[in-house]
């Protein structure tokens, strides 16, 4: 079952909502205000009551796979279980129902809740300070590369590089060079692990920083960290901890002790704040002392218990978005820590090495293991044993679909072919591993004695393969003028016809 | 231990399927000098004693009733239907990720689908992106787009611009070395003319003579809008505004102390190779059906890399499924008669005040829609007195503007009923 | 899919909940109270964690049909809408947390609230009195039925029969009987309601009450009720009305104009309160003058302004249930009355009404229509045309599922073979029913073509068509001790098995 | 108008399908003399003002926090786990029927399985039903069951049982002609002899005693249990009483003045018949799946019509779905950690109010769980003192019970925390 576009349930003349009237006199808009001002057009909204809007908006809720319903392996995302506590806290009028602009004084619970999620996320990480702005992991990126240039800008120093692994996710070459950088590739070697020697030869006087992520994308630790950072610090250059991979860490390592000097964290990834279909979410970044004078403005000060925001900061690189974060998402993110607390954090984080490590032996027979164990959170396979056949990580992903497993990330890390990089988290039964390895079991047997099979899945979803190849050829026409259906959004049929 | 599903029993046996002692022998890869035992937190608390914290922290914050705030500057209190969070709080919306997947994920893809043709028929040009952090990152996102699209590197802003979207806007621009220069001419090296409609003040600017002014330099006209208004107000694609972006959170999203909310960004067809973030599009399968993915991802960080337009990855999706669920209920009508009421009560309200001793107009010449800034005898004084009657007052706005000290803008809407409107009045004239 | 039960998803030693300490010393149970007071087995409880009890209710949801998301068409049930805005106003604090003995000075507004409720209860049934305690309409009906039976018994009169008609609904008689009354059962006359002649026949001294639906069961309005009050009251009985169908009323004509005396409101029908699966729902009970000293205590009163809970009234068949009702139902009647208002509700019962008759139109060749139209705001058709082909109402029922259509009422009222009742309600659209309807075309046609496929119905849901006569057999063999498989709960896998 | 779906034109359109005129040409079958203009109430409200002026009515009712709750007889307050509500918010669990139509419905038909499966569990009997209305018609309706059963005509209450559990009984018993005797010795013409356990003061009684009377008398054991106790006490099983019920409330479920809130009623296999209201029980498809479905219904009104063994349809499925999450959540040794904290408090709270002057045990030989009867010098004067400090003080009993004037029963739970409990004792001493 597919659910029609809320545009084509639409009907004239439904009756609009209820609302209030106008009931103070004032003069009508189109009277007050010059013509040329004013909307000629008529506003094409749909027009629907409120129980098809309900009922539309259910049936497309049903067409989801989610966490809630789903097993969601998807590599490198960390689709843990999000609370439902959490939403409760989100939702407290005393949180939700503040005006960004009130008084201070009229708000220091919600930035005594800031002041101390920020405590927490330095004893995780181990840092100074952390800036609790950036909307998501990306921007908490770019946010920290900005730091990083006014560092460097402030000693003088013109470093124009920043080095990223060839494993690294795209949003870290692209923050970089948002950031006004070059950006430097820097290869893995045959272990998985960045090459220290291809490392010495990228960094020089223009290197800024170097952009690890660790456990990296392709789920092992970067053995030689240590050794890293000495390098990095002795160029000059600071070492910047991409935070996705956190959930392996809590309570096992630390970042700040590696030598990061700058880290930023996925709160709706390690801290368990809902996805919400591709966000909202929120990326604090956490830095070293050096760091500090150029956070964003402003910072969460507490002096004997009474809480300000700081907008005195010289050295800023300035605001990275209006307001204070995404103050609703880290309500959640607290409330998770203070529910888990330091122990159950770290239990959380040896459960989701274990769970990868377990799964990973599960399916080493069926799936290619580029690399060597243990991994640590999650770990990346690759479908070359079914090439042969004509099998593709996507058709496994879309088997997978079939068994209602959402798939994990596929051809992703760009180092590993046919990469399947799967993420169980610490949140998935035992039971659960065991039955999604089956299902690779089976659908791997199924390559080998009926490989056309797979590339028809999905069969049992509400829609099958879906072709991205002829949309874009139709979006193209449409780019180009070559078409006026528009394709990327709804358009009212030509009149007369329906 | 809370959300933690294995059982010591469990862990055992998943060891010994592994081969190993313990949880350490997995660990063997970090240096022994990094290993931590456990986290300088306190103890992990019951589900009673964490709710009774957080709702202790919830309790030292002072809230305003609705009909009694009358401070905007950005964020606004609306009505707010109860359809809004029964969807958005369907879990099959909010635990799902980035719809990867497209046949597993057609609820958050044909959501997404809707909510950027509302946003497209809302300011009346021809393509919405599925989603931007905020207000702010969605103009820098938009000058970015001039910056390539132009080749030029420097950006006008034109009157009164929400002063916290231009403080980010010369954030990103430092990055790329783009200029952010305060009113004047365009001329060759301008890449875009940015305006907000109405202004952060709340007052009408010449959308149509700006925009043609651009046009005439060879610059983009970028239009910041409120997207009630724009059930009253000329959409940009109108005024033939190239890019419009702007705040939602009006659209159906809580104050929540400044986010989750979400920006919007819709442009003309010739840019959209230069739209940031993500895009759904219409797609089929072999039989036909129809369905919905992510499309033009060639866009991206995740293809692009260094070359993308945008780093964006998680958006704002969650606060977009809203503003497309709050203007499927409102319809043309609803919205239509949303921004008349608050038009009415603000001219009511301004009236009103107007006539007290000391109080006057700002911008006596200029139009509004439902936000007025006026010259307030004391308004420091004024606007605690409020508050210590339960009125969230007016926002003072000499803070951002040095020509402004003692100007405050007071905001109506549809929640501000007229006896709140009594209450306010008859408290600044005690 | 189908899921386990959390019984064998549980494993020994998962770890239970945390929860609060004792913080204040006091003895140990065990200590303090006598051994055989103490529970000796140990509680047999399934073991699991949050995230998985949420995944698996998430799941068990997902295979229910419900009206969010199904149109369901109930006839009977009235399943319409269900305002999201209601469940918003119960949960309000000021409400879902108060005690049923907090002072009467301390819960004024959920006096008031069931007050002017009653109120606007009276205003839509036309009677002087409502109590709002019995807490469905069954209960309803046998709390009128208590009323009835105390009213005659205050006169000194011994009435002992109760008449129902052959086509009321099966809580009729049996609130009837457990009200001490002998059931007369009164027959329906060609056109589907009561046959004067008949009742007049089974009118005695004896008569305490007739109970009537109306409109009837069979969707039709009782033409002659009128002459039937007329007659009742004549023989000093009283005359009850079975609410189940008030939806076709509001605004259009009143039960109490019509001479009933009592009446019984479902409010998880007329007044969209949940039907929450099977439950909870409230069935208050509005009366004429002459059996309000019978009403349950308390009752609610008003004088200036103050509302208090009145307990003397010496004449009062007691109470009902504990407290004052299933007052967080009452909350969303009342909201949805003041979200509809006098107008809406009118607008909504015609509607109802207009929606059964298009939906009965678009279907009247494809079933056997036993009776004439119009009908009122539901009709019941007859699957008896198919019979020769040997598909049965159930039939019809099953493939409408495969159809993602929840069934009508099927096999009642008694008095029609093979009765479909069709109620469609106000908020569906007519796009809705007419894909309805094309439903049904297809599968009358269908059993003529390829009548075998339907009774292999439902085939696209969780499980097939489940053997109701097997299940019996099993419960008969474990209550007469052949077997110790007790099929009405889970059991523990004898040991050694699993 | 909210919440209707039809416009103008479709409302036309089906007319002209119908080939009438008017909606008046669909209700030609009313007499004129019937027909209303209208209903005499006031006009619909916008969803903005209907929630306006139901929270006004919310607003003036005054609520107490759950931990200065101590207040009982019968409804108490719990930690609710959020998962609790997280379920019963549940669109397709709410928004359902009867489960009718077992293939569509068994989300549903599973979780009253389970249900009906940790009731059983809990009481230690072989079967439990799928709910009742609530503690009070769940004790009426057992005794209908030992009135058929045993076809003997008058029920014995013994000791202090709910008394407005005791009203309905009476109640319902006149219905059939039952007679209802508090206390004395059970006799030939007795079919059931009910207590409660702990009772309505919180006290113990000897179940193994009054079981046994009842047996030697040819007369059912009908035992009305506290659910949370039972982690600790011995079940209803365990004595081989024949029938339990009680209330649910404490599983989950919110105070809300009274209601809505769960009965369970569960009985020995040889009962089974008798049992009033739904029953869940295990089927299977021609492939072999395991499905579930409504069971026995021959018992039931809409098969047995005059004949049922109850009149009840509508039961509180959503509560029991409520209650079968809580027990779910808590486990076998969550459940006992809250009977066992509260048992612990309100020991402890007894022994500390036991010390003030004036105040002792009503009961001092006697035993209790987490609610205890003391008596209290000027009890409405010291209750009226609590509230004004916010707290909900204990509940006077002489309202019902004569010589239990100036008798104060004072309940404890796992929400009632240290610092309460002193601020109780302060409360009570200043
Ligand atoms: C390794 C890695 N880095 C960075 C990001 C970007 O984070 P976000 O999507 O929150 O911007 C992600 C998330 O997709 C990631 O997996
Ligand atoms: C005609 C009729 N009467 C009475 C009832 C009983 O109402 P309830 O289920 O609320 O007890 C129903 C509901 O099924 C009904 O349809």
């Amino acid at each position: 079952m597919t659910e029609p576009l809320s545009f084509e349930l639409s009907r004239p003349a439904v009756d609009p909502p209820r609302l209030p009237e106008p009931d103070v006199g004032g003069p009508a808009p189109a009277e007050a205000l010059p013509r040329e001002a004013l909307r000629s057009r008529p506003l094409g909204l749909p027009r629907l009551s409120e129980p098809e809007i309900m009922r539309h908006y259910s049936r497309l809720a049903s067409l989801n796979y989610s966490i809630s319903e789903n097993f969601y392996p998807l590599g490198s995302c960390t689709m843990k279980y999000n609370p439902v506590a959490n939403e409760l806290a989100a939702s407290l009028p005393g949180f939700a129902g503040l005006h960004p602009y009130q008084d201070e004084d009229s708000v220091q619970g919600a930035l005594d809740l800031m002041w101390r999620l920020e405590r927490a996320l330095c004893a995780v990480v181990g840092v100074e300070r952390v800036t609790l702005q950036p909307a998501a992991g990306a921007h908490g990126e770019w946010t920290a590369l900005r730091m990083i240039a006014a560092f460097h800008g402030s000693r003088g120093e013109n470093r124009t590089e920043v080095l990223v692994p060839d494993s690294a996710h795209g949003t870290n070459p692209a923050s970089a060079a948002l950031s006004g950088f070059q950006v430097v590739e820097v290869k893995s070697g045959p272990d998985g692990r960045i090459s220290l020697a291809d490392l010495e030869s990228r960094l020089s006087p223009r290197t800024a920083a170097l952009m690890l992520t660790n456990p990296n994308t392709l789920g092992l630790f970067e053995r030689e960290i240590l050794d890293i950072a000495e390098m990095v610090h002795a160029t000059g250059a600071m070492l910047y901890y991409d935070g996705a991979n956190l959930n392996a860490f809590m309570g096992i390592c630390r970042p700040g002790d590696m030598g990061f000097d700058a880290v930023h964290m996925n709160l709706h990834k390690t801290f368990t704040t809902p996805h919400g279909g591709g966000g909202p979410g929120a990326g604090p970044v956490g830095v070293k002392a050096e760091l500090v004078p150029f956070l964003p403005s402003p910072t969460v000060e507490r002096q004997n218990g009474h809480l300000t925001l700081d907008y005195k900061r010289p050295q800023s690189i300035g605001r990275v978005r209006s307001f204070y974060g995404n103050f609703g998402m880290l309500v959640r993110a607290y409330t998770y820590i203070l529910a888990m607390g330091g122990d159950g954090l770290s239990q959380a984080s040896q459960d989701a090495v274990l769970s990868a490590n377990y799964l990973r032996k599960l399916v080493e027979n069926d799936l290619e293991m580029p690399h060597e164990g243990p991994c640590m959170h999650e770990f990346v396979a690759s479908a070359q044993n079914l090439q042969a056949n004509g099998v593709r990580a996507l058709d496994v992903a879309k088997a997978l679909l079939d068994k209602q497993f959402y798939a994990p990330t596929v051809y992703f890390p760009l180092v590993v072919p046919e990469a399947i990089m799967v993420e169980p988290t610490e949140t998935e039964s035992k039971a659960t591993l065991e039955s999604f390895a089956a299902a690779i079991k089976e659908i791997v047997a199924r390559a080998r004695t009926d490989p056309q099979s797979l590339h028809a899945e999905p069969t049992n979803l509400p829609v099958g393969r879906l072709d991205e190849v002829a949309a874009a050829r139709r979006i193209n026409a449409y780019l180009q003028g070559a078409s006026d259906d528009p394709v990327l959004r709804w358009k009212a049929p030509p009149e007369g016809t329906s | 231990m809370p959300y933690l599903v294995h059982s010591p029993e469990d862990r055992a046996a998943m060891l010994e399927k592994l081969g190993v002692e313990s949880i350490n022998d997995l660990l063997v890869d970090i240096p022994q000098s990094l290993r931590l035992d456990g986290l300088q937190l306190p103890n992990g608390l019951s589900e009673l004693e964490t709710m009774a914290q957080v709702s202790a922290l919830a309790g030292r914050n002072k809230v305003y009733p609705d009909r009694l705030t009358f401070r905007g500057g950005g964020v606004y209190r609306r009505f707010i239907p109860a359809a809004v969070a029964a969807v958005t709080s369907k879990p099959e919306f909010y635990t799902a990720y980035t719809p990867y997947q497209a046949e597993a994920s057609q609820g958050t893809l044909q959501a997404i689908f809707e909510y950027q043709s509302l946003i497209a028929e809302l300011t009346g040009l021809d393509v919405s992106n599925a989603s931007l952090y905020d207000g702010a990152t969605a103009v820098a996102e938009a000058a970015m787009m001039a910056f390539v699209h132009t080749g030029r590197n420097e950006v006008i802003v034109s009157g009164y611009v929400h002063p916290e979207y231009v403080q980010v806007l010369r954030a990103f621009g430092e990055g790329r070395g783009i200029k952010v220069r305060k009113g004047g001419e365009p001329n060759k090296k301008t890449a875009a003319i940015i305006f907000q409609q109405p202004d952060f003040l709340g007052l009408l600017v010449d959308t149509r003579a700006l925009t043609a002014a651009a046009h005439d330099a060879g610059a983009l006209a970028i239009a910041c809008v409120d997207p009630i208004s724009l059930a009253l107000l000329a959409p940009p694609g109108e005024y033939d505004a190239d890019i419009a972006v702007g705040e939602g959170q009006q659209l159906g999203l809580a104050p929540s102390f400044g986010g989750p909310h979400v920006g919007f960004i819709a442009c003309k067809k010739e840019l959209v190779r230069k739209l940031p973030g993500r895009l759904v599009g219409i797609a089929h399968d072999a039989q036909g059906r129809r369905g919905f993915v992510l499309a033009l991802a060639a866009r991206e960080q995740h293809i692009r890399r260094e070359k993308a337009t945008s780093n964006i990855c998680t958006n704002h999706s969650l606060c977009a499924l809203a503003a497309a669920v709050y203007l499927t209920y409102m319809g043309p009508y609803g919205l239509r008669q949303v921004a008349d009421v608050s038009f009415r009560r603000a001219h009511a309200l301004a009236e009103r005040l107007q006539s007290l001793p000391g109080w006057e107009l700002a911008f006596p010449e200029r139009q509004f829609v439902n936000e007025f800034p006026m010259r307030v005898p004391k308004a420091p004084a004024l606007l605690r007195r409020l508050s210590r009657k339960g009125i969230l007052g007016g926002l003072e706005v000499g803070r951002w503007f040095r020509e402004l000290k003692g100007v405050v803008t007071f905001t109506c809407t549809e929640v501000n009923d007229a006896r709140a409107l009594d209450e306010l009045v008859e408290a600044v004239s005690a």
